[in-house]
């Protein structure tokens, strides 16, 4: 029997300590009109070699396209050494660490993970982790609003260039806690958002200003002012960050005057594969002062029976197994071991390699740009400046465009239509330090003949955008 | 021995970043700054992070040994009640390690997405025939947020009919935390219902708690106390009757994997913990998976993304084609790798291995719950059949011999045995809820009674032993108390402060 | 520095300690005229991400063909747990267990595996590896010679269906041991040698003779009667067996009256990939008499200072570490790594797992043989009773067949006809457990299809060989 | 406990296995045996394999715990003299394990094996280049064979000039126990030369000791007392001068990598064990890889294969394309998962990265012979420098205090230290041969230093605690006399004795 070690022995003497004749008795106290009877819709089992071969055949099935989408989710060299170790067994197959004494590993790894956390951001605590980037900035949407004593208004600001799913997670998941999420809209030309559109925007009081660096455009926001303006006016700043790129980007901690309060974002570039959308990372920082409105675990130092350190899981006060209907947040597993891989993939890079590799993303995004640029008709879509992913603006729809290109087996960007039809026909393309100049060249090729294709089939004429 | 306290400035683990890549500029010397990369000198950082600076075999050693430090069900017996630490097929972690897997982007067209689409819709598949539902979603990242989703349906549900006034959602009083926690996230008021002295849920309670404002029930079944519920019908009944829903909290699902389906006991909405009954990871915390089944009436509101298929092609249906659902949870999906895990494990265990789960994790609880009777532990429900775990009280020891559940529970560490599940559920004092699985073996059982009934004696004779414990694990007994009252939560560089 | 962690710092105060400028001056000792110039030829270094590159390109070149090779290297399911578990850097960056303290996993495993391959060989003890099956059957030879007391000739008896890998690999080997090979030619019919041939081809005393079962052709050979006949002659009998038949198949410790006295051959079957052939692992098991004539390392049980049970090298009188040029062998650094994933693969299969895969491997071999034979003018080559693989006869030349299978991505078998002109054109093919239904169908048709273009071509009369 | 002792008759890991497989009836019931699948029954075996029969959760449990009691380079500072415990980078085993190199057959034909055979033929030059040969083959599987393949090299070539004479190889008595070992396995008689008090070979005595019978000498050098020998160009002229030829023991090649090359030396024949200096996994015994690299004169005689580039292609050379070549070691050519493991490592390092391997290796065991000196060690050759290893010697504290070498490196254990080589070379007395290597960091050999230092302290106050040790390990001191007595090398299963 996979995985169950009986022997018919063993159940024998089994079934005697207990006293019943059958397995099948020890579920005498379930009504038997509601005993299951088949489970139709679940194949006969397979053996691993079965298994394997089905999965072996569908890993393959979708090729290895060359991509060039970022979009909140990027390729990045993940050391060999990272996975290796996170996947043995003492971490792969460990439970959250409620017995301390029993998971200093766990532990220990966590309180490293908050600590490069916050030296990422700037900021003074971190949690050990939450889902994703996405429910990362719901949970610290929420945690502004119950944190902010000043205002206490339900409103947050939320930049409509800010991710489109982070947009909609966060309004998913905080729409029936009384929160109102306002948009703010983006400056047409430099693709961010303005002190003047958000002074218009804002209206009255408000709880909190989010701000994302880079936004979803890769465009860069004035961060000090917006910070600025935002505590003005007694709202807190949730920075939304890209971790790889804090490493050349002013960290949230440092914006403005007095800093962000609180900084999130996806960990998934910290050594997480594309992996089709997870399991990745959420990570929330803030100031000191909202460490018990932190939802999440946290991993803290303290000394054991004989004075020697060690770590445990701290302030539980404000979670869901302690506080149950009063707690900060009702999230409970999340996502310990990508943490692990997190913590090791920074450990190995260390801050200098961060930097070579947000270097390397932004050059070779650049190079990308600036080729695409040369075909006819495509332009960058805003004139601020970018970190490592690009809007382009393309002289043929964009859906079409990334079709042919798909059947080249290159995954061309991510198509802004859907999201932002006043941008339509628009890319946005990403290149990391993974692409080479051949990939590039590809590319470009591809592109250049696709767009030629398309213009001059429709355009007798050069056509104008 | 922090990673940081390895750390010496210039020392690096070189060959892990792009070498060619020129470090820029103004990091290099924060005083002199260029633009030539286009980045604003406002908008960089001034200051290098103090990120650790070890070289590869540093990281390598540190974070090995540091894995030594951990129990995990691949070193040990870890009977954690609620918890389900069963064996975590390896063949499921390489499959779903292929390249193919993991080098796929979120958002890559389905025209490069047929081979892991088809393996989530085969895993809808599964899931709706083993729990008897209409629907199901894969989206939710872990148990709480299916519960999440769940209740966010079930408002849904309400709010359409304009049934507006059902804000209450009922709670047993031995629920997980997170049942309450994600209830008032969906933005509902939560009522506990009482325990019976047998187990049972005070089903009189439960009648005199229902009412027009009822929104629905959340019931763990078997519950965390360890037995099935004998009058689910009549719970079901009574709920429905007075117009509420009834929410199946899935943690206890690899009890009755097979034998029973949550859809036929009258449940509108289920949430699964894959990492739990499908045997993914647990990974020190997580990444979990909580997808969420659904009775037809609720099916309009799943949430996305979901799989479809069309003839041989799958689709992804997104907030675009399913207008009623509640929405996205994160940004792209769901714990993907995680979900191709369960569906390599539901393969492998097919409709009848699905069935031995149940079969052979209540033979060994209830094979443990009798030895430990036996060997004069007390039970909490002693007239009950263990479901896949049951409850020792030890308020007997405690009275008697000074020594308290946590003791008992640091002890067992000693003995090479993770401690069950402590101080849960709540309604039962000084207890241990304990789940042995399936995965164990018979001889691990007795040996965990062995160990009990060894540190029984020890609290009789010489109870600081217990006390003091543990002794021999890589620390001492950790200070809590202290580690909340001094918060010490990041290393800082000595410089600042 | 890749993998180097000393800083500035550091190396300034050790050469300090050390009382030197530069690191350079360290090598003053080496004359100056030979110190060495530029490494031409050894291009720049590149980072783990380039290299990755390279790497991937390199793999996916070759394609993953449909591979119906056997010829004593099989590609088999394994156990996903058995590498996990094996490359866990405890075990994967250890050294031979000098210090038995510090390393009872190591040690603990070896002895799991001598106890393994006495149980399914048949005989009492086992080394704990050699380089592969090859070079284990050239020290089995040795280790005869040096053993037999009885008889004192220098000649060993060697099959010719012997695979002649291990042949030409024996004699580079003991070629300079004062070792006479006599080759034993085998029956034509039935591809096996008979005790004819052997009387014949023997001559005078030999010291020992060696039966492969299955032979090079899968062709099973009277082990009984060989043995009893050997040692009717005071020869000792070396059994080359494959370790996944020996589920099946009678173990060497029960042939003949006495049972063969040495056991060796390839261990690749139990969990080792294909991987272009290594690394692999020998393994030799022999009577409890010979003990003292084994090459090789061998883990022993013992006790502590406590009296408890722990595992130790043992014997080491015999090797070179000790006994210099008076070791039973020069081997040294052999196969850890290998024995442990075979240990964990047997312990995951057990005796029966192995019986079903050898029996799934017998069947599909057969299914394709038998497939194969109706194509006209393809037959089997020998008459006896095969196990696993099987010897072809084929209308057209086995080279030219072979390659136009290639060119469809079908690796149809190995070429007997280099080895063996005599048997020409003539095919050895397997299938083990891995390939399904579709493999076999889809070889069934490209070969039929390659044979017909062939011999329609070439004889416009059907053709009989 | 062994695995055995998990076995219970009728346990499985039975995912594992093809489910479908029928097994033979023999094995089912030793009575009916039919020869429907074509086996005979005479040839089947009669009874199972005593084989463990576990559950797939024991074997990984069992395992993973075993692999726990090891030190290793991920875990523990390793200065095993001559063993090289440097760390494996990972990257060059999950490149290594990529399902298109762990697919190949090693007898598929050359058009589906350019990739491989591109990474086999680089490795061959890069090899060439670092060495000074003039020919390169992967084929040997370890140093040991690679030694053989040197020797029997010099074999063929003095043969093939009719020198059938030259039967006498020349070993000092420095020389690793496989340097005789190979010699005698190629059919040759061996001669022991002494080492100076300075650590370099006696030349008088190597002067007296050529002549018309000398095939040749085999050297390491630096040699395994930890020094370059400064006389070599007179040991090469010497031997030379009287027809002899020099093989060259690469085991300690780390020291001198992009230094000097043995070619330069005037070396005819070299093994390399990539193992050690190209950083290939030790593995607890193995597999190794032995290239070994020729001379223009002795490139006929390289064992096969050889992998050889035409234009774009590269193309296999066997027995039939090397008429000359000593032949072939192994079945299919060499171990090849090492080798490219080693060309991985080499195309990281680079011209560059090769010569710090020597520059770092050197620095960190001139600095750790410098602090043990200081500390009160007494050196085996301390007038000279070290190479990347060294030697103490503890013959003072031997007669001192009582204690001996082993008890010092058992102790050593105990701090969390692999001790280093001991009683190796035979010459010295009471001797460890350390060899830090060059991806230890400065704190470690400082740690290794306060450790020296404290047992040496003990050994004068509390000579029991050595002599005892160790105490912190899984085991204690193991008593190799009684294993060697009382011969306990297989499980046997309890009914057969
Ligand atoms: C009964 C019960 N319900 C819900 C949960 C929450 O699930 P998750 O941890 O996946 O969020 C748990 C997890 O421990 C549980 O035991
Ligand atoms: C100096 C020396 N020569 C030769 C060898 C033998 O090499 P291998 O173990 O690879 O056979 C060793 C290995 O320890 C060695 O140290």
């Amino acid at each position: 029997m996979p995985f169950i070690p009986h022997t018919e022995d063993d159940v024998a003497a089994m079934l005697a300590t207990i006293g019943v004749d059958r397995i099948d008795d020890l579920f005498d106290e379930i009504p038997p009109e509601l005993r299951a009877k088949d489970l139709d819709g679940v194949p006969a089992g397979v053996s691993e070699m079965d298994i394997s071969r089905v999965m072996q055949a569908r890993a393959r099935e979708d090729g290895q396209p060359l991509c060039f989408i970022g979009a909140g989710a990027y390729e990045h060299h993940i050391p060999a050494a990272v996975w290796q170790i996170t996947t043995r067994g003492e971490f792969y197959s460990a439970y959250t660490p409620y017995q301390a004494e029993a998971s200093q590993g766990t532990l220990q790894v966590l309180y490293e993970f908050q600590s490069m956390m916050t030296a990422l951001t700037g900021l003074d605590v971190s949690n050990a982790s939450l889902y994703d980037g996405a429910s990362a900035l719901a949970e610290a949407v929420l945690m502004a609003v119950r944190a902010n004593r000043k205002v206490k208004s339900p409103r947050v600001l939320l930049p409509r260039n800010l991710h489109p799913a982070y947009r909609r997670t966060v309004r998913s998941i905080v729409r029936h806690q009384g929160i109102e999420l306002v948009e703010v809209p983006f400056d047409r030309a430099g693709g961010h958002t303005t002190v003047e559109q958000l002074e218009a925007a804002a209206g009255g009081e408000f709880a909190a200003l989010v701000i994302p660096q880079p936004n979803f455009f890769g465009v860069l926001e004035e961060v000090d002012e917006l910070t600025d303006w935002a505590h003005a006016r007694n709202a807190l700043v949730i920075g939304v960050v890209n971790p790889v790129a804090l490493a050349l980007l002013s960290p949230p901690g440092d914006w403005g005057t007095a800093g962000a309060d609180i900084a999130c974002g996806e960990g998934q570039p910290l050594g997480m594969p594309l992996a089709s959308g997870g399991p990745y990372l959420g990570f929330l920082c803030c100031k000191h002062a909202f460490v018990r409105q932190l939802p999440g675990r946290i991993a803290g130092k303290t000394l054991d029976a004989d004075g020697q350190e060690g770590f445990t899981l701290t302030l539980q006060a404000r979670e869901q197994h302690i506080r149950r209907s009063k707690a900060t947040s009702n999230i409970c597993t999340n996502q310990g071991l990508l943490v692990t891989a997190a913590t090791i993939h920074m450990a190995l890079l260390g801050a200098e390699g961060l930097e070579r590799v947000a270097a390397a993303c932004h050059a070779n995004s650049r190079k990308l740009s600036d080729r695409l640029c040369e075909i006819p008709g495509v332009e960058p879509l805003f004139d601020r400046p970018v970190f490592h992913e690009r809007a382009l603006r393309l002289p043929a729809p964009t859906a079409d465009v990334l079709r042919s290109l798909a059947a080249h087996n290159i995954l061309g960007g991510f198509d802004l239509g859907p999201d932002y039809p006043e941008l339509e026909p628009a890319l946005l393309v990403c290149a990391t330090e993974v692409r080479t100049d051949d990939d590039l060249d590809a590319y470009h090729d591809k592109l250049a003949r696709v767009i030629a294709t398309r213009t001059q089939a429709r355009c007798p004429v050069e056509p104008k955008f | 021995m922090l990673i940081h306290d390895l750390s010496r400035p210039g020392r690096r683990a070189t060959a892990q970043a792009p070498l060619q890549a020129p470090i820029p500029e103004s990091t290099q010397a924060p005083g002199a700054r260029s633009d030539a990369d286009g980045l604003p000198a406002a908008l960089r950082r001034k200051r290098r992070a103090a990120l650790p600076e070890v070289s590869e075999l540093q990281a390598v050693r540190h974070y090995t040994r540091l894995s030594q430090k951990n129990f995990s069900i691949d070193t040990h017996f870890y009977p954690l009640g609620s918890c389900t630490m069963k064996y975590n097929p390896r063949a499921c972690n390489s499959l779903a390690s292929l390249p193919g897997f993991l080098a796929r982007h979120p958002a890559a067209p389905e025209s490069h997405s047929q081979g892991i689409m088809a393996c989530l819709f085969e895993l809808q598949e599964m899931l709706k025939a083993v729990t008897g539902m209409h629907g199901v979603s894969l989206a939710p990242a872990a148990g709480a947020q299916g519960e999440l989703a769940g209740v966010m349906m079930i408002r849904a549900y309400h709010d359409a009919r304009g049934d507006t006034d059902r804000r209450e959602i009922l709670v047993p009083d031995a629920a997980h935390g997170t049942n309450p926690a994600s209830a008032i996230m969906a933005g509902f008021d939560v009522r506990e219902i009482p325990t019976g002295a047998d187990g049972d849920v005070d089903i009189d309670a439960l009648r005199r708690a229902v009412g027009p404002q009822t929104a629905g029930i959340m019931l763990t079944n078997p519950s965390t106390v360890g037995v099935f519920d004998r009058n689910i019908q009549a719970i079901a009944h009574t709920v429905h009757d007075a117009g509420g829903l009834l929410y199946y909290d899935g943690a206890n699902l690899n009890a009755i994997l097979g034998k029973v389906r949550p859809g036929d006991m009258g449940f509108d909405v289920i949430h699964m913990n894959l990492h739990k009954t499908f045997s993914t990871p647990h990974g020190g915390g997580g990444p979990g998976a909580g997808p969420v089944g659904v009775s037809k009436r609720l099916e309009p509101y799943l949430p996305v993304p979901l799989v479809v298929r069309d003839g041989d092609e799958y689709h992804w249906q997104a907030e675009g084609d399913r207008p009623d659902s509640i929405g996205r949870l994160t940004a792209f999906g769901g714990n993907m790798g995680i979900l191709l895990r369960a569906y390599i494990y539901a393969r492998m265990l097919g409709a009848e291995g699905m069935r031995r789960v149940a079969d052979y994790s209540a033979l060994n609880a209830n094979y443990l719950m009798a030895r430990l009777r036996t060997a004069g532990f007390q039970l909490a429900y002693p007239e009950r059949r263990a479901s896949h775990e049951f409850i020792v009280t030890l308020k007997h020891e405690a009275k008697n011999f000074g020594v308290n559940t946590m003791d008992f529970a640091k002890r067992l560490l000693d003995y090479g045995y993770h401690a069950p599940t402590t101080y849960f559920p709540l309604l039962v004092p000084e207890c241990l809820l304990i789940e042995p699985t399936e995965t164990e073996d018979k001889e691990s059982l007795d040996g965990f009674v062995d160990a009990m009934t060894t540190i029984r004696a020890e609290a009789e004779q010489q109870p600081q032993l217990l006390k003091e414990a543990p002794h021999r694990l890589p620390v001492r007994r950790l200070d809590d108390v202290r580690a909340a009252r001094h918060l010490d939560l990041a290393w800082r560089p000595a410089e600042s402060g």
